[in-house]
This record gives structure tokens, C-alpha cells and sequence, in this order.
């Protein structure tokens, strides 16, 4: 992947570094995305995730999709993504969009979460507190009892 | 190489469906002229429960997503995925 | 004031200091929003900017505008904003808006950085390059040549 | 308190209205049912360069925004806010 970043990552995150990473004194306005491990997901008690990607295909996606950004406002935006396993309260995606004004900041990151949501080959599997895992699919609503 | 001899294909398998095949990743022959739709038929024989792998899942040859029409080519890489769940 | 948290403050912002005191584990999308001072103006080169408020009014006026963001969407709301003299690059206003999807949070954060710029009584100095020094006035057009 | 008997008033000034006035803060007596817009008339006479406060802005009584018609009341706060520029 040439000299390009690693954006998806086994290790946590970390918000003032990828921030840091895209602003610039001509900024005046930087919106950052925090995706997070919630304690439930419809209606189940989760007590971890775990996220697995087919990471070349991953990494091509998101900088495809931080050029779409890019070209379309005036942004300088970055995202990484934490694969692996998660607790309730960790952060598992991060996008920053800084600009000259916020309107095309807040613009630029939502485009790009939704993007990354959309697009970017990563899945999901949640842990319930009765023990059972899941592999979450955003097209079809989970069943109570539906398993694996 | 003659237009009849068979084309190596590396298929990968995620998430639920890696589950499904027991295993992420699998090393197939294919007749020369084959489409990603006849590697999955391929794949698709080789589960327990066949219909895991809907008839037009997510696929992407050599990390670019692509269709069932799609002709193979030996060494090619072909990932089926998941619906995404990212985020 | 009562034990309500000083939310114009004279020392540098901490976005994460902010973050962990709206969050809960129920919480899956984290929005924040920064202003930060830019380099430039209307073509003018800024070197710093000074703030000013008047506080008292100013703390029940983002005491309004949060319970307001908290009674429209379902997100826990923080804010802080810096008064004194910054240079190129500080922070000058932090918005946090926590929830449990991206929707809202979004929203609430655009909103109320929005409601903070229109309505809290805080008012910008610009320091210029050339050492001239404008109170920025958002409802006209600062010209060329004019001074503070 | 006889009806007659002057209210007094502390009017507070910030950024700009506060470089024009030389201070940013005075304190007024004015007459009995004085209005808000007589307080601001009796501070613009005290400029140098009166229409440096225009004829309408924003005010606040008591830390609440207000209008020129309110009347006001002895000990009353009264803010005259510039455009506000936060953010």
C-alpha cells in the first residue's frame, strides 16, 4: 500500500492524533465523528463487539472515499477504523473533517461516516450478555433468538 | 496455456460466511470461461446449509467490487461478502 | 450561579475532558465541534484574536441552548467557549453532543453551535498583521481600511 | 418612594459601545418611568460620536434580552450588546 496510512487499525483510537493529522492554520472548523460500543442493540445487553475486515479492500474503500470527500468541500478529512475485539465504551471509528467554515466541515464528516458505514468492507459480531454472538447485518432486523 | 485448462481461483469468506464454509478462504479450479456466478455455485456446493450464500451476494474481484457476470482469470482473487456492518 | 459548571472560561479547551463528562454507555455516535482561530479574515492576516463576554448572561444563555438541544433530541449536550486572547490555531468554542445514533447527534451539535453564534453575548477582536485591531461585527461586512 | 424620585440605573457596556464610551460601565440616574430607549438616549448624548450606538440595539434588562419600550426599575442591569460574534 505504498507509504499511504494504515486506517484500519487493531489498537485504540486516538482523537487529538488524527486531528492532528488534517488541520491547518487556514482551518477555523473541525467536526469529529466518534463511533462507540453501545451497552445494547436492539433490545440485547452487549457486552463486547468484534470487528473483522478484509482489510486490503478496507483500506483502498476509505481512501477512495476520503478523495470523494475531498474533492467535493473544502476538507481535509481522515478516518480509521478499529478491527479486533471491543468493550461497551471504546471507540471503534473516528472521522475528522476540518475546514475554513463549518458548514462544509459538518457536511464532509457526516458524507463521510455514511460513506464508511455504506461501503467499507467490515463486519460486525456482537457478544450478549446470555452469551450468544451474533454477526450483525444492517439489512435484515436481528431476531430475538436468531443466531450466528 | 490452452483455452480448456482450469484456472486457479482464491475465494475468501468473511464474517458469517467464513462461519458457514468453516473455513475464510479456499483454493479453487475452474474451467477456463468461468464467471464469479460459477465460482459461487462452486462455493455454494461445498456448505451445508447452500442457501447461506444468497444467489447475488456482495463480490469483489481483486479488491474491486464486481458482478456475477464477471469472467475469472487464473490467480484472481474473489472475496463474497457480507453485508457490510462497519461503523 | 449554583454548582452549574462555568462553561466561558479563560483557559485552553480540552476535548476530551468535555466528551467524558456527557457520554454513558448507552451513548454509540459522538459529535464534536471545534472553532478554531484561522489565519485569515475577509483577505485580512490575522496574528491573534481577543474575546469578550458578558458572562453572567452569556452563562444562562448556553445553559438555555443546551436544556433546548436536550429537549429536542435525545443527546446529552456540553459546551465550552474560551474568552482572552488566542493566537492562530487555539480553540476558541468546543460543542459535544452525545447520543445513541448518529442522527441526532449530529443534529444537535449543528444546532447548537449554530444558537452559540447567534445568540450567546460574546464578542471577537481580530488583531491584524498589519497591527490594526477590528471588533468583528458578523451582521456587516468588515471592509478594507475600516477600524475598530 | 415618592413617584417623582429618580431610579438609578447601571448600564453596561462591551467591545465596540464600550471603546466609543470610554468605559463599559456607567451608572445613571434617570427619571421615574424612564424606559429602556430613554437610558439608551441619555448614554448616546454622552458619546462622542453618538451614532456609534445605532437607534435599536440589542439590550438586555437583568440578563435577559429586552426591548426599548420596557420601563425600567431602580438597581435594574441594563447590557447594551453589540452584534454578537461568539464562536
Amino acid at each position: 500500500m505504498s507509504a499511504a496510512p494504515r486506517r484500519v487499525v487493531e489498537t485504540s483510537l486516538d482523537a487529538g492524533e488524527l486531528r492532528a493529522l488534517v488541520t491547518d492554520s487556514g482551518h477555523g472548523a473541525v467536526v469529529l465523528f466518534e463511533g462507540v460500543v453501545r451497552d445494547s442493540h436492539q433490545g440485547h445487553s452487549v457486552t463486547s463487539l468484534e470487528y473483522t475486515a478484509y482489510l486490503p479492500m478496507a483500506e483502498v474503500t476509505l481512501e477512495d472515499i476520503i478523495h470523494e470527500a475531498q474533492r467535493r468541500w473544502r476538507v481535509r478529512v481522515e478516518v480509521r477504523h478499529r478491527i479486533g475485539r471491543l468493550t461497551v465504551g471504546e471507540s471503534s471509528v473516528l472521522v475528522v473533517a476540518a475546514g475554513a467554515h463549518r458548514e462544509e466541515s459538518f457536511l464532509a464528516c457526516r458524507h463521510v461516516i455514511d460513506e464508511v458505514k455504506a461501503r467499507v468492507p467490515i463486519w460486525k459480531r456482537e457478544r450478549y450478555a446470555d452469551g450468544r454472538e451474533v454477526w450483525v447485518d444492517p439489512t435484515v432486523p436481528t431476531l430475538p433468538g436468531e443466531s450466528g | 496455456m490452452s483455452v480448456r485448462e482450469p484456472l486457479t481461483v482464491q475465494v475468501l469468506l468473511f464474517a458469517r460466511y467464513a462461519e458457514e464454509a468453516g473455513t475464510d478462504s479456499l483454493t479453487l479450479e475452474v474451467p477456463s470461461g468461468s464467471t464469479v456466478g460459477g465460482v459461487l455455485d462452486l462455493v455454494r456446493a461445498r456448505l451445508s446449509r447452500p442457501h447461506a450464500l444468497p444467489p447475488r451476494p456482495l463480490v469483489a474481484l481483486n479488491r474491486s467490487q464486481t458482478d456475477l457476470l464477471s469472467e475469472v482469470r487464473s490467480g484472481d482473487e474473489l472475496a463474497i461478502l457480507p453485508p457490510v456492518a462497519g461503523g
